[in-house]
């Protein structure tokens, strides 16, 4: 059965795995699977994302995460991700800062079942050189060409309007990096807001671009981005991400068992 | 004057910058570039491409409380992903992006990962997209809410974003590259700043300059229609 | 103005041109506007696409092509491409074989802006030293890597059912490899079963893909891929596939000029 | 035995094929295996998935005149491109792919590019995704609706796409590889040839082979609904 509890899904998730999650900042992130993570104490996650938000500074807040991936960390309009940031600074989490455009080229080679792929000279950038990315020569050409090597998250885990039962997803408005991730990870997770008969999602197939392949777990999940907004079904919710926003260790650990699923 | 009334300045001056402009991009938390790029579009050049992150040229009537809200998408022309428009930006084919700089060095490079204060990391959000659109967009420009030593600085620690900025907007004016110094130059001077005060919040040599012009009544107008809350000034805060 | 006529926007495209034309095989391909770049007498075109046709075919035939670039060109159930195989067998065309997957490859290098992409080891294959793709090392581990060069074509020519006066367009059904080319090539022309107001394009938002970046010409052309089929409006005309399929060169002649546009 | 009975039989020797596979692709001009994995997730194998270059998971009602068809899209149960499922072989997860030839060797190698006949070169249309998909996919399978030996060659004069077949279908007979003879060898003669037969339109050895087995009922039932017209015995004249 792919159709499970939220807990059952979660299980599923290894400490030490490689995770990349959906959306972007609060929109549409996979907020109840990332809580039920820290509920089950999940441990040296490593956490992908181009932009991440609640989802990210949770993990590293409760001490699920080992490494974040990414671009950026913020919570836009809120501030800072105060425990993304703090996790960082006392080095409990490793920052493997990217710029947005890398994570998203390290995806496309996972997707593309290639070991690296060129990208535009971002080379004056300090993490270049930190995260390792070398230059090739240009077998066409004169010039050394910059590269990246491909990432493969273990799961993706993605918050998606609609699934029907065996996994096949629709997405209504931006995609941001999802339809790419399913394609580049080894195992997708889903959560949706609502599981719909195959003949319902059918209708609307041209917004299925997530096929069931490699989809282990569908999890219904209404308000499954909460605090974050999942249009056209719901907007953020100010107050509680207000709140959020200021919680220290203690807070946060209450939240994760308040705020349920 | 007010943070609302100064905003206006200063997103006055940014929507004047896109006379010209073939396209413009601009990312997250980005509440005064999405205001000047409507201006734009509406006012000066109405056949300006407005790139977003969750869509290809969005017609919203107001602006929503995060500049790559979702709901944009439903008034775009036409789907367009992130990793696209950095395609767009890798080919050389974007015109204009907004880029915000945690710190930002007399030569217009960022520091958007993190300083050390002694032995004390402190970390910033990162830099997004920044990296490649400051090395690869035609006109980079850089804006700032905040204006002190610590922000303006002669050398980033860190480099997270490299590029020549085509402007560089604070809170108290706007700079410029001056390719041959090979440093920004102050170009305007807000009206509620001054010389002196750039000089003394700056780590690196400025100039007078003459003040920042007045927004229009037309820009004021579109902007409060945008924005009737006032979003905008957090931006300042 | 981007609307234009048919004429006025195949006036656009200069002998020696590299066009890459969308659909696939005898599906939403540019037929209409191929036949009024022969009636022009164009020259010295070179073609690309993964699966060619029709349209491929009656470039070929006509002396319009130098150059085909392509994994395949047949017309499936209605046998092979008569004119496509004389102009390459005389030496008139030359035909630059590819396997879709590489075609796509350079297509995409082309849309990433990058000089090259990794592709997977199909080195056996005997085009593969034809067309001249090379080995790297791989940075990042012990093996060679195949690699194909950009290729970025000067106009990709695309018939999508509906588009906008600017250029906005939207495709039902498969894509092919028409979104890529857009992506790609350095110019867009559109023909378009029917021009819509911006408006009326934005209510269908999850299948407009096809921004106005690049486009140069839009043309309304009803029954554009005719005799191919451009689903939901119309199917092949199997009995006119079936005549195209056994033309000699003045047949072929005549054909452009009898089926209008 | 007509054509269409002679189909039928071929039809079914590779639908019984797909009963343990997780994943089938077929391309254009493809009537047999399109039939051949209808009647696998129909009767044998609901689980596999079956790619389409049109989308994923067609659910089709009948088979129409190109198995490319837009049409098919409709019925799909997810939007995929080509360019996705070649990246999905690229990685190792296409399982069956169906590969026509219009050259075979006794390797299983294929050549769909050109021969000489003297100095006369013969054009075919090219291998479309087939270099790709022979090399990567995990069980090629090979089709062919002709058998002479111009067709079946010892070696190709050009290889198009090379792999290891799982199996080569022709309209006398299947053949498997011999890994350790690193050739083909005739697994099943279809019951309207005979060993002769292959023996003399073969341009390798061959070998003698038990009849393929007959289609069932239930298989014909279903090639009969999806295929009223009989489309599929144009791949044998």
């Amino acid at each position: 059965m792919t159709v499970m509890s939220l807990e059952e899904a979660a299980e599923m998730v290894e400490n030490g795995s490689l995770i990349s999650l959906s959306g972007n900042l609060l929109f549409r992130i996979p907020a109840a699977f990332v809580r039920e993570l820290a509920r089950q104490g999940k441990r040296d996650l490593r956490v992908m994302k181009t932009a991440g938000g609640y989802d990210v500074d949770l993990l590293c807040g409760l001490g699920c995460a080992k490494e974040v991936i990414a671009g950026f960390v913020s919570f836009e309009v809120f501030g800072l991700a105060r425990n993304f940031r703090k996790a960082v600074e006392e080095g409990k989490v490793k920052y493997s800062e990217n710029t947005c455009y890398s994570v998203i080229a390290a995806l496309r080679a996972a997707a593309y079942g290639i070991p690296f792929i060129p990208i535009a000279n971002i080379s004056k950038s300090y993490f270049v050189k930190e995260r390792g990315f070398k230059f090739v020569d240009n077998p066409y050409g004169e010039e050394k060409v910059l590269t990246v090597p491909a990432i493969k998250p273990d799961y993706a885990i993605l918050h998606v309007q609609k699934a029907d039962e065996e996994g096949n997803a629709l997405i209504y408005g931006p995609w941001f990096e999802d339809v790419l991730m399913a394609r580049a990870a080894e195992n997708i997770i889903l959560t949706t807001e609502m599981i719909v008969p195959t003949e319902e999602l059918r209708r609307e197939i041209d917004a299925v671009w997530i096929p069931k392949l490699k989809v282990k777990a569908v999890v219904e999940v209404k308000k499954g981005a909460y605090p974050g907004a999942c249009p056209p079904y719901y907007d953020m919710d100010f107050d509680m991400m207000e709140r959020y926003a200021s919680l220290d260790e203690e807070g946060l650990k209450n939240h994760i068992w308040e705020v349920r699923p | 004057m007010n943070l609302l009334e100064r905003s206006n300045y200063m997103i006055s001056a940014m929507a004047r910058l896109l006379k010209d402009a073939d396209s413009a991009f601009m990312g997250v938390a980005s509440f005064l570039p999405f205001l000047a790029i409507a201006i734009a579009k509406r006012l000066y050049n109405p056949d300006l491409i407005w790139y977003s992150i969750v869509g290809f040229n969005p017609n919203p009537y107001r602006m929503p409380m995060s500049t790559v809200h979702p709901l944009i998408a439903k008034y775009c022309d036409a789907k367009l992903q992130l990793a696209e428009l950095f395609d767009i930006s890798a080919r050389g084919e974007l015109d204009v992006v907004f880029l915000a700089g945690a710190q930002i060095d007399s030569r217009g490079y960022l520091n958007n990962s993190h300083v050390y204060i002694g032995e004390k990391r402190v970390q910033f959000p990162g830099g997004a997209g920044g990296a490649l659109l400051h090395a690869t967009a035609r006109r980079p420009v850089v804006w700032q809410g905040k204006h002190d030593p610590r922000i303006f600085v002669k050398e980033v620690q860190r480099i997270t974003a490299a590029g020549k900025p085509y402007r560089v907007f604070s809170p108290l004016c706007i700079f410029r590259l001056d390719e041959s110094l090979g440093r920004l130059v102050v170009e305007h001077i807000h009206p509620w700043s001054s010389y002196e005060e750039i000089r003394e919040k700056t780590g690196f040599e400025v100039n007078d300059a003459p003040p920042t012009p007045e927004p229009s009544d037309e820009e004021i107008k579109i902007i409060e229609e945008l924005d009737p809350k006032g979003i905008r000034k957090l931006v300042l805060q």
